[in-house]
C-alpha cells in the first residue's frame, strides 16, 4: 500500500513526454476476464505487452516497478483461482522482481568492463522482439491465403493418363505407418480401446456401401451362404456394431416378419 | 474491380469446384436473398460458354452438372508432363490411409484424434482420387461427418484378398514397445 | 479447331495442373523437338494474362511458378457453398510460422526464446504436414537441434514470389532495436 503511494508521488511514466502521475482507473483487468486469460495470452511476454499497451506506453519507457506490481497481482489472482500456471509465468515474475530490486539499489559507478547484461534492457529487448513476431504473425495471417481467401482455378483434364503417375506404396510402409501411429497414440492416451476384428470392420463398410445403393437391405442381402458359419457371425457382429454406433437401424414390421437394415439418414 | 456480375460469379464457382456443379448448387452461391431462377442461370451459363468458345477450356454439361474442362486436343501436350518419376506419399497420407484401412468406417475427426493433428483436406482428396478410399455413409452425430472406408481397389493394389490379410499392426508394434518398457524397468532397478 | 497455338497449350496445362507450373515444366509441354525459349513463354504468358483481365480467374506468378486462381472478390459467394471450411490457425501456430518465415533457418529453441513459451510439438507437426515448413539441417550445437525453414509451398499458398514479399519485414531487422537500446543506455546515464 505504502509502496503504491510512494509510487503515486513520482511520475509513473511519461506519456508522450507528459508525466503520468495517476493510474488510469481501468488498469486492472476485471476478475471475470481471468477465466480466459490463459487462452488469451501466449505467455508471459504477451501478458506483459498487454499490460504495457493498456497504458499506451512505449516499451522502452516502461516503469518496471509498476508493471511488476500489476504482473504480480495478476499471477496472484490466477494462483488464487487455482489456475495451473505455466512455469514461464513464474520465471518472468522472478525476473521482474530482480529488475525491480536492482532499480532500488544505488547505481554502481559504471565500469567499462561490466559485461553483465542490464536485466531491464534485456527485458525490453525481448519485449520488442516478441512484439515484432506478434505483429508479423498478424500480418502473415492477413495475407490472402490459398483455400481461405482464394482458390486455385482448375478444369477437368482430358481423360488421358496425363497425371504424374501416382506414388507406389508398399504394404509394409502402411503397416509401419499404422504401427507408429499406435505407438504415438499409446503415449498420449491412458486407456486402451478394444477394436473389432478387421473382418468385422470390413463388413461394416460393405453394409454401409450397400445401403448407399439401396435404402434398405434384408439380412439375406448381408449374409452369404458360401461364407459359411464364420461369415454369418462376422456379418451379424458388423450389423450389431453399426447399430450400436448409430450408423444403421434394424426395422421389423411385426414379430416374425422380415427384418430390414436401414441407413439412419433415410430412417 | 466493380461488383462481380452473375456470369463472373458462376465462372469463379465453376473453376473452384472439384466436381461438376448442379444448377441447385449454383443457386446457393447467391445466398438466401433472391437467388436467380434456373432460366436466368442457364442464360448466364450460355453466355459464359460463349466467352470461352475460343479458349483451351470449355464449359460443358455432364451428368452431375456443369464444369470447365480442358479440350481433348491438348492431351498429347499434357502427356509430355508425364515423364516425371512418381513421388512419394507423405507420412501424413500414409498414416491417414492406415487409419482408414485398420479402423474403418471412420470419420475424419476420429483419425485426427488418434493422429493428434488435423487431417488436411488435400490428403483425403489424394486418397479418394487414387481410388483407395471412399465415403460409405455419414455418422449420425452433430455435423454428420463422412465415414471413410477402403475400396476394393485398395485391396487389389495392395495384393490383399480381404482386410483380414492386413498384417496385424497391433501385435507387431506393442511387442517392441513392451520390450523397451521392460528394459527400462530393469535398468531402473 | 485449328492446330492449338502456344498460348492455348499453356492455358490447357495451367488449368490441368494442381500446383503452380514452372517455366521449366512449361517447356516440357512442347516435347523434345524445339521447346520455346523462356522469353517466348513469358511473352505468351503475358498475352494469356491479358486475355483473362476481365475474367473471374487470373493468371498469377508465385514462387513455384504460374497458376490460375479465382480472385478474392468471389470469396463471399463461394463461402455459401463451402462445407469444409479451412481451419483457422491459433496464434501460437501463426507466431511459430512467423518466426520460421522471418528468421529462418531457426531452431525450436530459438523460437521458444523469442516467444517466451515452449513450442508445442503439434504446432511444428501441423506446419510440417501443411507443407509450409521443413527441416533444412541441424545446428552444430549440443543436441544438434533441427533447423526449420519455410518451403516453396508456403510462398505459393500465401501468394508470394519470394520471402522478400513478406509483409513489413523491415520491422524484424534488429537495427531499430539497437538504436532504441542505445537511446536507453544514454538516457540512463
Amino acid at each position: 500500500m505504502s509502496a503504491q503511494q510512494v509510487q503515486g508521488e513520482l511520475p509513473l511514466a511519461l506519456v508522450d513526454g507528459e508525466p503520468l502521475t495517476k493510474l488510469p482507473e481501468d488498469l486492472y483487468i476485471p476478475p471475470d476476464a481471468l477465466e480466459v486469460i490463459l487462452d488469451a495470452f501466449e505467455g508471459p511476454l504477451d501478458l506483459l505487452l498487454y499490460l504495457i499497451r493498456r497504458q499506451n506506453l512505449d516499451i522502452v519507457r516502461i516503469d518496471v516497478a509498476e508493471i511488476t506490481r500489476q504482473y504480480m497481482g495478476y499471477i496472484a489472482l490466477l494462483e488464487a483461482m487455482r489456475f495451473e500456471l505455466a512455469a514461464e509465468y513464474l520465471v518472468m515474475a522472478a525476473m521482474l522482481a530482480e529488475i525491480k530490486s536492482r532499480a532500488l539499489l544505488p547505481k554502481a559507478p559504471s565500469s567499462e568492463d561490466d559485461e553483465e547484461l542490464d536485466p531491464r534492457a534485456e527485458l525490453i529487448r525481448r519485449l520488442l522482439e516478441y512484439e515484432k513476431i506478434k505483429q508479423s504473425a498478424e500480418s502473415l495471417d492477413a495475407l490472402p491465403r490459398i483455400d481461405r481467401d482464394f482458390q486455385v482455378a482448375q478444369a477437368a483434364s482430358p481423360d488421358i493418363d496425363c497425371h504424374v503417375s501416382p506414388p507406389a506404396v508398399d504394404l509394409s510402409e502402411l503397416v509401419v505407418a499404422f504401427g507408429e501411429l499406435l505407438a504415438r497414440a499409446q503415449l498420449s492416451s491412458a486407456h486402451q480401446i478394444e477394436w473389432e476384428p478387421l473382418s468385422t470392420r470390413q463388413r461394416m463398410s460393405e453394409v454401409l456401401m450397400k445401403l448407399k445403393e439401396r435404402a434398405e437391405l434384408t439380412l439375406a442381402d448381408v449374409f452369404s451362404v458360401d461364407e459359411g458359419r464364420a461369415g454369418v457371425v462376422v456379418s451379424f457382429l458388423a450389423i450389431l456394431e453399426l447399430v450400436r454406433e448409430g450408423l444403421c437401424a434394424l426395422v421389423q414390421a411385426a414379430p416374425g416378419s422380415v427384418i430390414y437394415i436401414r441407413g439412419v439418414a433415410d430412417a | 474491380m466493380p461488383e462481380p456480375d452473375r456470369i463472373q460469379i458462376l465462372e469463379a464457382a465453376l473453376f473452384s469446384a472439384r466436381e461438376p456443379m448442379s444448377i441447385y448448387r449454383m443457386r446457393q452461391l447467391f445466398g438466401d436473398a433472391k437467388p436467380p431462377s434456373e432460366g436466368m442461370l442457364r442464360e448466364a451459363l450460355d453466355r459464359l460458354a460463349e466467352l470461352y468458345a475460343d479458349r483451351a477450356v470449355q464449359l460443358v454439361e455432364v451428368a452431375g452438372g456443369f464444369r470447365f474442362q480442358v479440350s481433348e486436343t491438348f492431351a498429347p501436350y499434357l502427356a509430355h508432363l508425364n515423364d516425371d518419376k512418381p513421388g512419394r506419399y507423405s507420412r501424413a497420407t500414409l498414416e491417414t490411409l492406415a487409419m482408414i484401412a485398420y479402423r474403418q468406417p471412420v470419420t475424419r475427426g476420429e483419425i485426427e484424434s488418434v493422429r493428434g493433428v488435423a487431417v488436411n483436406t488435400q490428403i483425403i482428396r489424394t486418397l479418394e482420387e487414387r481410388g483407395w478410399i471412399t465415403v460409405v455413409g455419414y455418422k449420425e452425430v452433430p455435423g454428420r461427418p463422412a465415414l471413410y472406408a477402403t475400396t476394393t481397389q485398395f485391396l487389389d493394389d495392395f495384393g490383399l484378398k480381404t482386410l483380414d490379410d492386413l498384417p496385424a499392426a497391433e501385435g507387431l508394434i506393442s511387442a517392441p514397445t513392451e520390450d523397451l518398457l521392460d528394459q527400462l524397468d530393469s535398468s531402473n532397478e
